[in-house]
């Protein structure tokens, strides 16, 4: 039984979708989704507590020895990625009842749960696998699932936001398959620990290098790094509530992690961030990300767009760690995954009970909203000062950790930067805040908190994340874990 | 698609000989090429035919939405359910190995089930596409 | 009860006033009671503290670990148990005035006000009890953020800009520079245990020890040195009891008071005179005490000329810090103390005149000594020890910081004392003058009968103006207290 | 090419006459701005895609294209523009896609110089992972060999070594279907759409 | 010679690549987009086939008799499994087109944006 968890992680939610084609009628529906996305969760988190007690898993599919068959590979990275992609998971499909109805036609809603179970399966899909072609078809699997979801939204710009994002996205996944393509000629191999041990040998070539040139860009694109995000604002903007909070919170992070997996598992770090300078790239552009996109933020009106832009930035924080290079590096990388995603998604969960009671999300929407809704918004500007990277709150953590990174590797200015971004978002964030403290209410608005089914989950996110901004052996501790097992060093 | 007898008649006569060609390819991609895939999609052809040529509401009654949402959701549910029973025989998830007591019967019986799975999904999610496709235009 | 207990206490009583005021707000009079229980409790379990470390005990609590080998943990020493004494003390005269102050001027929301005061207590105490300095940067900004309702609390236009000046400057210089600065000290020592003599020599020198420091004394934005003072001013436009305990007392103290921790604790006082790197600082102090006592001189607004006396008068201590000697330390820490119950009196007084006369502009406060005699005389007694003369608190302090100037043999410094003591008779004397020596306008018998404040705002500041006086007799005491972190 | 004994001259030609081909067919398609004619050229764009991969030793892949690209994506592409519309309105000429697309061009041009070359026998495709797949001798997880024993290893590698990809690539058919009805599915007239 | 010879394929199925990539890339129709995209796919689809390719192979149909080459079955499978998710993407790609018609009334990228910028 325990040696089938990596298998179960996987399959539960895949068996899962097509059944809810199935059983059709809505309580019934719901009420299964919702067993099977916390089981799911349970799963995840046996699986993370197994790796970490007895080392890194690989479950053979089909019981046919890599490098032939697919395999499965679990290590305190993907164990960690894992469990909180499918708590978030757990979290906003227990949220999704009262804005699915609001926001989906009823004759639909069961191919609607299906499409976020088959996202789900996706992404945990990417995490769980050790083949690298393999984690195209689940890239797919969740980017086309995804596509969907996002167009389901009210507004009819949701459309088009969902068309330029699979336009952007596919070529991102045809430029990830190139790049497969050109690995697998030069290794002759799909199997990420193998074509680890066969890369070296050619590590040199020209063709691998652009190998590394594809994959990298098709992920920018996925994971939204500035200049690359062009998709980003409007799917987020536009999409159904909690499609925005649970995409925001695990696609990108996922996307990141797939780059992880090809720079230190697959790849050789020092190869890599030096002969190709990709190190270099990323720093910089992550750097430019991160200021520009916080700025832009600023002058959002509408506060989903402010959240995505802000979004764009924090994935600048992500790679910058990266391409740090270095165990603090890649700790803030890894922990700001978890932080970011639980930080992000409580945002956007709240948002959604924003739009449930005031109709709307402009700024104009919510004014004097703190004396309406005093608990949602009260959440909201504790995720908002976890944003900002205010101590005890989760975004503190990373923050630490990566000027911590950065000033080991003496980069200075890139210190300062980061500091002086947590300031633009404490402005972005304030603005809001004093919005909904300092206007007045419009006329005849009474006090109407989101129903509770909205309200326990947005609360469940943002505890977490000062939850975690407080116990952080768990989380920086297990991505301090992984880091010094992604960079082979003793702990 | 009016007053087209001759059409009308020549695909009446080549239907059934597309759907026997499907079942040809599905059953036939252990020796030569094809398979669960082009099956389906040759399948869901002769449907797709039938629609273009008798219209959409007779493609309707003869593969009715609601069932070919069941089925295409069935195809991939049967292969899922075989790697999940091979789990349950104690084998690795997609063992086809475990489903029997010889390893290779297992291998061509798992092989059988999973296609037959790719071959009943895609068939079904060509023809729920097309009938998508058209009724939106049927009611414009 | 033991010593950690009461560590721990010290921290949960006000966070538990807060819950309690919070569960409570239906019904005003037990809210009120239950923050004055919370400040009685308050003050008690500091006081046995300070009792227990006089007799060797060295509580120590450990809450959590933050990163590895930083741990949230108390323990408490000298200059911080005066500094929680002090505020502990002060909390309950505020707490009376303030339930006196805030229901005669029938402010609104009063739950909330109470709710984030006593937060903002436990945030201090935090600060003072704090045994690393990642503790100490944790509650340095719950204070920041837990005073912010407090200093906006009439949600005007007015209170939005200043809200935003308060939240802007003491969150970008602590997250901007004292952040840097800290994680930059993590890196290069290790650890941030607060220790006897620092924890930086050896690890560093020449520019980098300038440059660090910098980055602490700016970062601490609560010190108000200038540039980063604007905050302070802008911080009253809040009711005045949270101007007099958070913004003469609490929050300001709690700036200098870590100015003051990170140079005796983090660098070392032996290591900065041997670097010579702190004399930079003794010039930024200098000019900001003059400085802010100049403009303090243009202000008419009483409460605006008090917050820039308040930014002087931390620059006091602020020197003290930088002389890096042992007088200047002792000095600055029994400024804490002094200015404290001097500048809290001033505020009272300021509050109790508005309530009772509504007048702010000391150019309007003419003759109120005829009808205020108590609150104006209380005025006086603030004045005459912040400007340093006996037999108030404050003479003490402003000998010792002559004491640790001379001892750098920088007359300089010392003739900017001087100058700041006259200026300081120059901006403080006027409101007593006037109250006591000129006729009040309109005249008419109205304007001759007495008319003092209601009870709850008389009492206290009564208390807090025999406190400096107290303070003076009893220097003996603090400087016992204090001798031992700079007898290395 | 075709260095083997069985590439023979007339496959050759055939090769460069399909490259030919494929090459104009592609770039008609960048001219043309009737969408109809585009969509039939796409198909036969396909179609001589797959009668190449039919030369390549690919019939599976082949019939595949065929049945799929020039089949499928046809007939959808034509339900849209009956759907839509059947012209394309002219776009003024952008530098920035061209340079964009003329970089990539360049990177993948760099990146086949040090490729094994066409056809190549010691190329590590042929000699890593697919010779134990074409000798029907793939060894399991617990070490011994099983000889499967189907003709096609095309079926053998896609349903069983690699089976789980091909489960994924039905859920994303499965995928498909499900966003295709969420978003063209009328019933009780709510699309769900608003201005 | 014989570098030309053997990297000649590979060249013009980076051309046919880049042909697509430029649809995509260049034109404002969104169903032309798509068009691109498909072509952009199946091109590399071709790529795949031909790195796939091994001299003197047959089709990997065993037939120990009669051949002892066999040209690489794993690109093969690899991409009847990239076919599918290309017919998937522009399945899906189509619907929302057809979606964006009825809201907007056009499939030309620019007048959408238009009307979106008047909202």
């Amino acid at each position: 039984m325990l040696d089938q968890l990596p298998a179960i992680q996987i399959v539960l939610p895949l068996l899962a979708a097509p059944l809810c084609v199935l059983l059709r009628r809505r309580i019934p529906l719901l009420g299964f989704a919702l067993l099977v996305a916390w089981t799911n969760f349970g799963v995840s988190v046996a699986l993370l507590r197994q790796v970490l007690v007895e080392g890194p898993i690989r479950y053979a599919l089909g019981g046919w020895a890599p490098p032939w068959g697919i395999e499965y590979h679990v290590d305190p990275l993907s164990g960690f990625v894992l469990m909180f992609v499918s708590f978030i998971g757990a979290v906003t499909l227990t949220y999704a009842p009262r804005s699915i109805a609001e926001e989906i036609p009823d004759d639909r809603e069961h191919l609607f749960i299906a499409a976020f179970l088959l996202c789900l399966t996706g992404l945990l899909g990417i995490v769980i696998t050790g083949d690298l072609f393999n984690v195209f078809v689940f890239l797919e699997i969740s980017a086309l699932s995804s596509y969907v979801l996002i167009a389901m939204g009210r507004d009819r710009r949701a459309l088009n936001a969902a068309f330029q994002y699979l336009v952007l996205g596919t070529i991102g996944a045809t430029f990830i398959l190139i790049g497969i393509g050109l690995l697998y000629m030069m290794t002759g191999t799909l199997n990420m620990a193998d074509m680890a041990v066969q890369l070296p040998a050619v590590f040199g070539t020209r063709t691998v290098r652009a190998a590394l040139g594809f994959l990298s860009i098709g992920l920018f694109i996925k994971m939204a790094l500035f200049p690359l995000h062009g998709w980003l604002p409007n799917a987020y903007s536009y999409a159904p509530s909690l499609v925005t909070a649970f995409l925001a919170a695990t696609a990108t992070k996922v996307a990141v992690y797939i780059m992880l997996r090809f720079a230190f598992s697959v790849g050789d770090v020092q190869m890599e961030f030096g002969a190709s300078g990709l190190g270099a790239i990323m720093m910089t552009l992550s750097l430019i990300g991160i200021v520009v996109a916080s700025t832009v933020a600023i002058f959002q009106s509408d506060v989903k767009r402010l959240l995505a832009y802000s979004s764009v930035a924090q994935i600048g924080y992500m790679v910058l760690g990266i391409s740090f290079g270095s165990v603090s590096g890649l700790t803030a990388t890894i922990v700001h995954l978890f932080n970011h995603a639980l930080t992000k998604g409580g945002l956007f969960l709240a948002m959604g009970c924003f739009a449930y009671v005031a109709g709307g999300v402009r700024l104009k929407n919510l004014e004097g909203i703190g004396k309406t809704m005093p608990w949602t918004t009260f959440a909201w500007v504790l995720g908002g000062l976890s944003l900002v990277g205010v101590p005890l709150t989760a975004g503190f953590v990373s923050k630490v950790y990566l000027i911590r990174g950065a000033l080991e590797v003496g980069f200075w200015p890139v210190a300062a930067l980061i500091l002086l971004s947590s300031l633009l978002a404490l402005v972005y964030v304030w603005r809001v805040v004093e919005v909904a403290y300092f206007r007045a209410p419009p006329d005849g608005a009474q006090r109407r908190e989101a129903p509770l089914s909205m309200l326990l989950p947005t609360w469940a996110l943002i505890g977490a994340t000062i939850v975690f901004g407080i116990w952080t052996g768990a989380s920086a501790g297990i991505a301090r874990r992984a880091a010094e097992a992604l960079l082979k060093v003793a702990p | 698609m009016r007053h087209q007898s001759i059409l009308r008649i020549v695909s009446k006569l080549l239907i059934p000989y597309i759907l026997l060609f499907a079942l040809y390819v599905q059953f036939h991609g252990d020796y030569g090429p094809g398979g669960g895939f082009q099956a389906g999609v040759i399948f869901a052809a002769a449907f797709i035919l039938y629609g273009l040529v008798f219209g959409l509401e007779p493609a309707r009654r003869a593969a009715p939405p609601a069932l070919i949402e069941r089925t295409a959701a069935l195809g991939v549910l049967l292969y899922t359910g075989v790697g999940v029973v091979a789990m349950l025989r104690g084998g690795a998830f997609l063992e086809y190995g475990a489903l029997e007591h010889d390893a290779v019967h297992g291998q061509h019986h798992g092989i059988l089930l999973v296609e037959a799975g790719v071959g009943i999904t895609v068939a079904s999610v060509m023809i729920l596409i097309f009938f998508a496709f058209a009724g939106r235009g049927q009611r414009r | 009860m033991t010593p950690d207990l009461a560590l721990i206490l010290a921290l949960a009583i006000p966070a538990g006033g807060a819950a309690a005021v919070a569960l409570l707000s239906r019904w005003p009079n037990l809210r009120e009671a239950a923050t004055l229980a919370a400040g009685g409790l308050l003050f008690a379990d500091v006081v046995y503290l300070v009792r227990a470390w006089g007799a060797g005990a060295v509580p120590d609590v450990e809450m959590v670990e933050l990163f590895p080998g930083l741990t949230l943990a108390l323990s408490p020493e000298p200059l911080g148990l005066l500094f929680a004494l002090i505020a502990s003390a002060l909390w309950i005269v505020t707490s009376i005035y303030a339930i006196g102050y805030m229901r005669a001027h029938g402010e609104t929301s009063l739950t909330r006000f109470f709710a984030c005061f006593a937060v903002a207590i436990a945030a201090t105490m935090g600060v003072a009890l704090a045994r690393n300095l990642l503790t100490l940067f944790v509650f340095y900004e719950v204070l920041t953020l837990s005073t912010y309702p407090l200093v906006t609390h009439h949600r005007t236009e007015a209170a939005k800009r200043s809200g935003r000046i308060y939240m802007g400057v003491l969150l970008s210089t602590s997250i901007g520079m004292f952040l840097l600065a800290l994680i930059w000290t993590w890196w290069r020592t290790g650890t941030l245990e607060f220790a006897p003599g620092g924890i930086l020599a050896g690890t560093m020198e020449g520019r980098e020890v300038i440059v660090l420091l910098a980055l602490f004394a700016f970062g601490t934005g609560k010190a108000a040195l200038m540039p980063f003072h604007r905050w302070l001013p802008a911080a009253m436009v809040a009711p005045t009891p949270v101007s007099a305990l958070l913004h003469a007392v609490a929050v300001v103290k709690a700036g200098v008071f870590t100015v003051l921790k990170i140079v005796v604790y983090v660098f070392g006082v032996d290591f900065l005179a041997a670097e010579g790197a702190s004399v930079w600082l003794t010039y930024v102090a200098a000019f900001t005490l003059i400085a802010a006592s100049l403009v303090a001189l243009t202000r008419d607004n009483l409460k605006a000329r008090l917050a820039y006396s308040t930014i002087s008068q931390l620059a006091y201590i602020v020197l003290g810090a930088a002389l890096a000697n042992a007088w200047g330390v002792i000095g600055g820490g029994m400024h804490i103390a002094a200015h404290a119950f001097g500048k809290i009196t001033l505020f009272f007084c300021a509050g109790a005149i508005y309530v009772t006369l509504h007048k702010t502009e000391i150019s309007d406060m003419r003759g109120i000594g005829r009808r205020m005699p108590v609150t104006l005389f209380a005025f006086l007694i603030g004045s005459l020890s912040i400007i340093g003369l006996p037999p108030f608190g404050g003479a003490w302090s402003k000998w010792f910081l002559a004491l640790g100037a001379a001892d750098t043999g920088q007359w300089i410094l010392i003739a900017v004392l001087m100058i700041s003591s006259l200026l300081n008779i120059a901006y403080l004397m006027p409101v007593v003058l006037y109250g006591f020596f000129s006729a009040p306008d309109g005249g008419g018998n109205d304007g001759w009968a007495i008319k003092e404040a209601p009870l709850f705002c008389v009492v206290p500041l009564c208390l807090t103006a025999l406190g400096c006086v107290v303070l003076f007799f009893y220097a003996d005491r603090i400087y016992r207290l204090l001798a031992p972190i700079v007898a290395s | 090419m075709g260095r083997g004994q069985r590439g023979s001259v007339i496959e050759q030609l055939i090769v460069i006459a399909l490259l030919a081909l494929l090459v104009a067919t592609a770039f008609t398609v960048v001219r043309l701005r009737s969408l109809f004619a585009t969509a039939m050229l796409t198909g036969i764009y396909s179609f001589l895609g797959a009668s190449w991969m039919l030369l390549l030793d690919a019939p599976d892949v082949a019939f595949t294209e065929a049945a799929v690209g020039a089949g499928i994506s046809t007939v959808l592409i034509l339900a849209t523009l009956s759907l839509t519309t059947r012209e394309e309105r002219p776009t003024p000429f952008r530098p920035l896609p061209l340079l964009v697309v003329l970089a990539t061009g360049a990177a993948l041009l760099y990146a086949t110089l040090d490729m094994p070359h066409y056809g190549d026998p010691g190329a590590p495709a042929h000699l890593h992972v697919a010779p134990e797949y074409i000798a029907d001798a793939v060894p399991t997880a617990g070490g011994e060999v099983v000889h499967v024993g189907i003709e096609n290893v095309v079926t053998t590698v896609l349903a069983s070594y690699r089976g789980y990809d091909t489960l994924g690539e039905t859920t994303v058919i499965l995928t498909a279907g499900i966003g295709v009805l969420l978003l063209l599915r009328r019933r009780n007239g709510r699309t769900g759409t608003r201005g | 010679m014989n570098t030309i010879l053997g990297l000649f394929n590979y060249w013009i199925v980076i051309i046919l690549m880049m042909t697509g990539f430029y649809i995509v890339m260049s034109r404002r129709n969104l169903i032309k987009k798509v068009i691109g995209l498909s072509i952009f796919q199946t091109s590399v689809f071709l790529l795949y086939i031909t790195m796939g390719k091994r001299a003197g192979g047959t089709a990997p149909i065993l037939d120990h008799e009669r051949f002892e080459h066999y040209t690489n079955p794993l690109p093969s499978v690899l991409i009847l499994t990239a076919i599918v998710v290309g017919v998937a993407t522009t399945s899906v790609a189509l619907a929302l087109i057809v979606r964006i018609h009825e809201a907007y009334g056009t499939v030309e990228e620019d007048e959408v944006r238009g009307m979106d910028g008047a909202e």
